[in-house]
């Protein structure tokens, strides 16, 4: 094994503090060390080319780099290898300036002491490195997008103008979700069925024209596929090649047949509650729950249908659409990205009994005025008593139903404010005498143009109480809903009659969503809506690469907000699928199947749900997904066997680094080993560096992808090789990069310490730090408090020499 | 000028009982919930929170508003914070106590637990009747053994504060 | 049939014996045993958690551990009672270090809470372990004239969390129970408020105006009675209503009965045996009623 | 062809390794039909001088019981390396220090104050310590060192092969005397045990691999059936080697690793604690471990990575 070390002066910053000779001249003694060069700088021109050349022609087989500012030289240098055939891998990049400089100005002799060891530490790391292979993986150039509402709509224009295959799935019988029951969206009260209607250009259609959501011709888009009354229920297969299983319930109507002229509601003997209009009115076994929606056909209810027993509507059907005989079907598709827009629901308030909802008649929620408020609706736009039928002249809203609320939702639902002053603008403008108020905790009208709802609402006369109330109970004489609640401005508790009451509820999660997460490895937070990648930088993404949310199905969202979402849901998946293959270089966690077996702990801890376990000569082996497989190493940092190794990271290299840094080259001075991962823990240390901010020199530095992958075994071989002192230095356990990998490094220091506590071994010797990547001055202090303790508590090397 | 400060909620969060009150947030479920408020406007739990929120300690451990409550805990069945409403008046109560501010009808409590181990005394009276309806002879409590487990609580002190009042 | 330990608390056996004779009666007559532990002190209630909170934790487990080492499980006849110690029980159960805090201190007497028993309040153990059937098939004299106003108080529902007797916000359990003497359970305006019981003693007034309220509204909804289960609730709507008759000159005269004194007249006890003069309200016109 | 020469000792150890030879039943026969046996305290009156006596290397094999405690164990360990072509290190003690190694949790001077003063039965008023040597009427008596430290008999000779268990589970007896009777052996440094852990051998299914708490045998209702992890029951099988076929866990008690570390893991205890902490979701489910040491080094903690803190006064 031949190493090339290559030092740069960084144009004289190094070689004005270090004595470089004296590092040269430690680093040529090294085994296995070849060569040995020093120059201005090593990332560009002829320096980048002496290296080239010294793998091309004197036939190094590993090399270490030092330059400055790490990352854009190491790009370049891995970048020129890479055209050159040499893998980037069997190069190690070492930062002096940034480690072995910045931080310690005032100690120059011990700073040459900590870049030799350092330079040590690189060289007997990079004699063990090993060539990584890239691997391609294709993508399939399609896309599916779950829930056909608002979300769902949107991003599959978007796909589709973007060039992409869209299948959309609806598990109801018609699209247009909870957004179409809303009548009109704030904040232009456009309404909401033409707003979700497709734009595009016709002859004769301009690109702004919006009528309604069949007439729009969404189910003409080239490319657009869309299965109603079906569910996905099951997906298989790896990033970029999903294999997706669509169950089709019968609608006993063919599509492509119906006319929609509705002479088979006529005929049908069955009447029920219409739960699209709020059961305001009643609807056929075959129905349709308002013209205007997508698709414009029939569909029937089979829960209630009589079938065969009646078939009145087969027979007076025109064009023969009804077929009573028609049977669920099964579909498979492939497709490269998935798109889950699942949006929400309303919460169910019958729970909170206090406010007898679904027991006086006259107390109602948001959705359900909506649809009173609708002027195709059936009551014709105007607001009534359920009751008796009667016009509701004075109407109380109750805001927080259910949300803000710890015993059921504590989120914020965000858009029922709005929902309410919108209501309340609509009946105003319908009836100024009639009276409206609201009883809110706090106001919220955050968003463009939403603040004059409120504004308009106030000098259009709404009451605003600022109150939660207790109960809804019913006035004995009039049969009327009293709300009975503080004013928390003037300290009198009111007794509000009303003819209508109205929910303002919580939104919550669609039903189902925990399973369709399970069908598809991904996550719901703890609210039950699924969970981003990373909610402030990569709102629309999800862990497993391929899968994209938008809309309310990652948190309530208004019409705005919500397609905005799925453009962008659609912009990450349409540059995706774009791409036609992932490149990948397989930096991932490989399985070693002899030693592997049974125990089946690492499909646990995975965040990504990229190991699986399969069968082998009658045991169970973990197999890692390579595609899946970010690489963090929290399986490695689990597996109670070895049997489990990070490329580029093993154990060997690990404990070879650990060892070599542990050398103490002055026996008085304490060594403290700060093992970082690549993230926060690394940006914090360098952050001490960008930032003048000084640590000891006694304290060495390695870098591992994220500190999960750490095992007990490490640090007790730290303190074996001589390390007086061990700080783990992760991200902060709720911005970990890697989920959770810092919290468990955590509690494997704590075990740690236990141990050494047992065996006498003062367990401050090793500590966890969490902290962000620009808390350099953390870092310092804490290296400080680490080089102290070490110094106090005496060279390890006399404790343990048995 | 009025100082407003976070150190009195803090004192009560540390208390048994007192644990919830930064939950509050004022939405007043409290206030309509309860049954005194409905008649009186001398009392009205939201305020009392908000009064201890912004540090009014003495307002409100010398006030009458502490004491009538009338622990039907229908506030904390209700507040959609799951602010534990009543139990956070009885920590008040007990600061309240502690530094001496003790009702008459608190004292008698105190005192009827220490020296009988009951509330109640039963007169002479009382046992002829229920001996004439064929009730059971009372059993007595160990009047020892309650005295000795108070002693180990904060109401050991409570007893020193009322001898010292005496 | 299974045996229980009698917890009697302070108030009843010494103010309201008609509670204590006529739950005695018909718990046996429906096969309840009852035993009566030695050494059982006070519940701890709301005046002695408003002195201390730690002490009120500690006297109630001290209850709770006699009924331990017998073995039984505990029945509490006041609602009072049945709230302090079923919360004491239920939150030591749960919360271990509040368990241990207690423990320190019951260990100076040798005693320690273990969490193994139940604190039950007997409308609970009528309803679910005998039977609302079993209560109807003991009923010799059907009430069916009576139209009766339940009332639960507030300690028997709240809080519901650690209480679990029944739905705090639509209780059933006394209703069935009234329902199943044969007569009417009514429904009334503000039926689960409080009746401000424990305000007694610190302001009389406002403990009165409360309990008028109560009286105002059941009286107004029909009712021949007031049918409670917390001697608290007893004395504030009894005794409260001379006062009422005395301070806002009105005479509602609505009888108020313990739940277990109608069930015995409904078994066929006589009235006389039952302490009749406990009532200061007259109950006359309710059992004239009943022939 | 002259019969193979055997001997086996007995150091710092509870004795059921020597009974667990004669668990091979009828196989017995096979070996002493072909194998001779010379020195075998337990069993056979020689004394330690007809060792000394015998010429180096000229027992064939040797099994190795025990820890090395006192110096007489260190003396018996040498000496017996020195007299055998093979050292096996027979059973947990010899491997890993097993129960007895968990002394090195104390030092020699508590262990005697606590067992010669302060255990409850004792009565020694004059506080009666063991010495190396006491001078009586009759002469002087010696007794061995007790030394601070347990080791593992590699820590104090060359081994040449390892049989682990606590005893070493029959099976993997029979197949060490087969390979030394054919002579067909491994090679140097292996185990007689399977290169597998405990999990491969394990009858039990998992089911719901998500840890919520920890529990100890007693407190679950063992359905007899799933994993004990899944039952948040610590069970060692994962980092513990095999070849007891499951014996505990199909008598429904978890694993405590009496194996020692599995193929691939230098540090047992560390590696299961590894695990432990990976999979717990956060700090209050670890606590619940009451004893993590005792629970995870149970028969290892002689042999673990940083072994003990030294002792000034040690060797």
């Amino acid at each position: 094994m031949k190493v090339g070390v290559f030092i740069s002066d960084c144009g004289g910053l190094v070689s004005k503090v270090l004595d470089i000779g004296d590092i040269e001249k430690y680093i040529r003694g090294i085994d296995g060390v070849k060569l040995v060069e020093v120059r201005d700088s090593f990332s560009s021109g002829e320096g980048l080319e002496r290296i080239v050349r010294a793998f091309k022609e004197r036939r190094i087989d590993r090399a270490v780099v030092t330059e400055c500012s790490p990352k854009i030289a190491e790009i370049r240098i891995l970048n020129r290898l890479k055209e050159e055939g040499v893998n980037p891998y069997l190069v190690e990049i070492v930062d002096l300036l940034g480690s072995c400089i910045l931080p310690h100005r005032s100690w120059p002799d011990k700073a040459v002491e900590k870049a030799k060891v350092t330079l040590l530490a690189a060289v007997e790391r990079a004699k063990l490195l090993e060539p990584i292979e890239s691997r391609r993986f294709p993508i399939e150039k399609s896309a599916l997008i779950i829930g056909g509402g608002l979300a769902g709509i949107n991003a599959a224009i978007e796909l589709i103008d973007t060039g992409f295959e869209v299948t959309l799935v609806e598990r109801e019988p018609f699209i247009g979700g909870l957004a179409a029951r809303m009548v009109r969206f704030f904040p232009t009260d456009d309404c909401a069925l033409c707003v979700q209607a497709p734009i595009y250009e016709l002859k004769g259609v301009t690109k702004t024209s919006r009528k309604g959501l069949y007439r729009s011709g969404v189910s003409e888009l080239p490319g657009l596929n869309i299965y109603t009354n079906s569910r996905v229920v099951s997906v298989e297969g790896e990033p970029g090649n999903f294999t997706v299983t669509i169950e089709k319930k019968p609608r006993y109507v063919d599509e492509t047949k119906c006319i929609g002229c509705g002479e088979c509601t006529k005929v049908c003997p069955v009447e029920v509650p219409d739960l699209f209009n709020a059961k305001l009115k009643s609807r056929k076994a075959i129905y349709i729950n308002a013209p205007n929606l997508y698709p414009p056909v029939y569909a029937i209810d089979e829960t209630i249908c009589k079938f065969k027993e009646c078939a009145k509507c087969v027979e007076v059907c025109p064009t023969k659409a009804i077929d009573l005989d028609q049977k669920a079907e099964t579909i498979k598709l492939r497709v490269g990205a998935i798109i889950v827009a699942t949006g929400f629901e309303e919460f169910n308030p019958e729970v909170i009994k206090e406010y007898h909802y679904g027991e006086y008649p006259d107390v109602i929620t948001q959705s359900e005025l909506a649809r009173m408020l609708d002027p195709f609706g059936p009551t014709g736009g105007i607001p009534i008593r359920p009751s008796t039928g009667e016009k509701a002249k004075k109407i109380v809203m109750i805001q927080c139903v259910g949300s803000r609320d710890r015993r059921y939702n504590r989120y914020c639902s965000g858009i029922c404010c709005m929902i309410a002053l919108k209501h309340a603008d609509m009946i105003k403008k319908l009836d100024p005498e009639s009276e409206v108020q609201i009883c809110y905790i706090d106001i919220r009208t955050t968003g463009r143009m939403h603040e004059d709802y409120y504004e308009r609402a106030r000098e259009q006369g709404v009451i605003f109480v600022k109150g939660r109330p207790t109960e809804i109970v019913l006035n004995p004489d009039s049969g009327k809903p009293v709300v009975i609640v503080e004013d928390g401005l003037t300290g009198e508790i009111l007794n509000l009659e009303a003819d209508l009451v109205v929910l303002s509820t919580a939104f919550v999660p669609s039903s189902g969503s925990k399973e369709l997460a399970e069908i598809l490895g991904i996550e719901v937070a703890e609210d039950g809506f699924f969970k981003e990648y990373n909610s402030k930088l990569r709102p629309t993404e999800t862990k497993i690469r391929g899968i994209y949310i938008c809309g309310g199905a990652t948190y309530p969202k208004d019409a705005p907000t919500t397609a905005l979402h799925a453009s962008s849901a659609a912009l990450k998946a349409g540059k995706f699928l774009r791409s036609g293959e992932i490149t990948k270089d397989l930096k991932v966690a490989v399985v070693n199947e002899e030693l592997c077996g049974d125990c089946e702990f690492c499909p646990v801890v995975c965040p990504y749900g990229a190991i699986t376990t399969v069968e082998k000569e009658g045991h169970v082996v973990a197999r890692v997904s390579e595609l899946r497989c970010e690489g963090c190493g929290i399986c490695v940092g689990t597996c109670p066997k070895n049997a489990i190794e990070l490329k580029h990271y093993t154990d060997d290299q690990i404990l070879a680094q650990i060892r070599a840094l542990a050398t103490k080259l002055d026996p008085k001075e304490p060594v403290v080993l700060a093992i970082c991962c690549a993230e926060c823990g690394h940006c914090a240390i360098e952050s001490s560096g960008i930032f003048l901010i000084e640590y000891p020199p006694n304290v060495r530095v390695m870098k591992v992808p994220c500190a999960g992958v750490l095992k007990v075994h490490h640090f007790l071989e730290a303190f074996n090789a001589g390390v007086d002192a061990i700080m783990v230095v992760g991200c902060k356990p709720e911005g970990c990069h890697y989920e959770y990998g810092s919290i468990k490094a955590a509690q494997k220091v704590a075990f740690t310490k236990t141990l050494l506590k047992a065996l006498g071994i003062e367990p401050e010797r090793i500590e966890m730090f969490q902290m962000v990547h620009i808390e350099g001055d953390r870092f310092a202090e804490a290296a400080k408090l680490m080089v102290e303790r070490a110094s106090s508590l005496g060279s390890i090397k006399e404790m343990i020499k048995i | 000028m009025i100082r407003v400060s976070a150190d009195f909620a803090k004192e009560v969060k540390k208390r048994l009982g007192g644990e919830t009150i930064t939950n509050c947030y004022q939405c007043g479920t409290c206030t309509s919930s309860c049954p005194v408020a409905r008649v009186t406007n001398r009392f009205n739990p939201r305020k009392l929170i908000v009064q201890s929120l912004r540090g009014k300690r003495d307002d409100v451990l010398t006030g009458e508003m502490i004491w009538l409550c009338c622990s039907c805990f229908n506030c904390q069945e209700r507040c959609p914070q799951r602010v534990e409403i009543a139990d956070l008046i009885y920590a008040l109560r007990n600061i309240a106590i502690s530094e001496g501010n003790v009702p008459n009808i608190y004292s008698e409590f105190v005192s009827a637990l220490y020296s009988e181990g009951k509330l109640v005394k039963v007169a002479g009276f009382t046992e002829k009747q229920r001996e004439n309806f064929g009730l059971p002879p009372l059993k007595k409590p160990d009047v020892e053994a309650i005295r000795a487990i108070l002693a180990e609580t904060s109401f050991g002190e409570v007893l020193k504060v009322l001898e010292g009042k005496e | 049939m299974k045996s229980y330990a009698l917890f009697l608390g302070c108030t009843i056996p010494a103010r309201q014996l008609n509670y204590e004779i006529s739950a005695r009666k018909a718990l046996k007559a429906l096969g309840i045993d009852l035993v009566d532990l030695d050494g059982m002190s006070c519940c701890a209630p709301p005046p002695i958690e408003s002195v201390a909170v730690d002490a009120s934790l500690a006297v109630s487990a001290y209850n709770i551990c006699l009924a331990e080492e017998a073995g039984l499980d505990l029945l509490t006849i006041c609602s009072g009672c049945f709230q302090s110690l079923a919360r004491t029980n239920e939150l030591l159960k749960r919360n271990s270090q509040l368990r241990k805090r207690v423990n320190q201190i019951l260990s100076k007497i040798g005693k320690e809470f273990k969490g193994s028993i139940e604190v039950k309040h007997y409308l609970k153990v009528l309803h679910d372990e005998v039977g609302v059937e079993e209560v109807r098939r003991n009923v010799t004299k059907q009430l069916k004239n009576i139209k009766a106003a339940p009332f639960y108080g507030c300690h028997l529902l709240r809080p519901s969390e650690l209480l679990k007797f029944d739905d705090p916000e639509k209780p059933r359990i006394l209703d069935d129970l009234i329902e199943a003497l044969g007569a009417k359970s009514i429904d009334y305006l503000d039926k689960l408020k409080c009746c401000g019981g424990l305000l007694r003693g610190y302001d009389d007034d406002l403990a009165l105006e409360l309990a008028r309220d109560k009286v105002m509204k059941a009286s107004k909804a029909g009712a021949d009675c007031i049918v409670t289960v917390c001697p608290f609730c007893f004395i504030n709507l009894d005794l409260g209503q001379i006062q009422i008759a005395r301070k806002y000159n009105e005479n509602y005269s609505l009888p108020i009965v313990h739940y277990p004194e109608l069930l015995c007249l409904a078994m066929g006890v006589e009235a006389k045996e039952l302490s009749p003069r406990s009532h200061r309200v007259k109950i006359d016109k309710l059992l004239e009623k009943m022939v | 062809m002259d019969k193979l020469k055997i001997a086996f000792y007995w150091a710092a150890s509870c004795g059921g390794c020597e009974i667990a030879v004669l668990d091979i039943n009828e196989k017995i026969l096979d070996v002493v039909e072909k194998a001779e046996i010379v020195f075998w305290p337990v069993a056979i009156d020689t004394k330690y001088k007809d060792v000394e006596a015998m010429p180096d290397k000229s027992i064939d094999v040797c099994f190795f019981n025990g820890a090395i405690r006192t110096s007489e164990n260190e003396y018996m360990a040498k000496l017996l390396r020195r007299k055998s072509k093979i050292l096996i290190a027979f059973g947990s003690c010899s491997n890993d220090g097993c129960v007895v190694g968990l002394a090195n949790l104390w030092d020699r001077d508590t262990i005697f104050r606590r067992l010669y003063i302060e255990t409850p039965s004792t009565k020694n008023p004059e506080g009666v310590l063991p010495k190396t040597k006491v001078s009586v009427q009759e002469g002087e008596l010696t007794l061995p060192e007790f030394y601070d430290t347990v080791k593992t008999l590699d820590q104090v000779v060359e081994v040449d092969y390892y049989l682990s268990g606590c005893p070493p589970p029959i099976p993997c007896i029979i197949s060490a005397f087969n390979a030394i009777l054919s002579g067909n052996l491994p090679p140097k440094g292996s185990s007689f045990l399977p290169d597998k852990s405990v999990c491969d051998e394990c009858p039990r299914i998992k089911k719901d691999r998500k840890i919520t708490e920890i529990r100890r045998i007693y407190e679950i209702e063992d359905d007899f059936e799933t994993c004990f992890w899944d039952q948040g029951v610590v069970c060692m099988g994962p980092a513990t080697r095999a070849g007891c076929e499951a014996q505990c866990i199909k008598a429904n008690i978890p694993c405590t690793g009496c194996g020692g570390p599995g193929p691939g893991v230098k540090d047992q205890g560390a590696a299961m604690m590894s695990a432990v902490a990976s999979i717990a979701p956060n700090k209050e489910v670890l606590d619940e471990i009451v004893d993590p040491v005792g629970t995870f080094y149970k028969y290892s903690l002689a042999r673990s990575i940083l072994r003990r803190r030294v002792l000034k006064k040690d060797e």
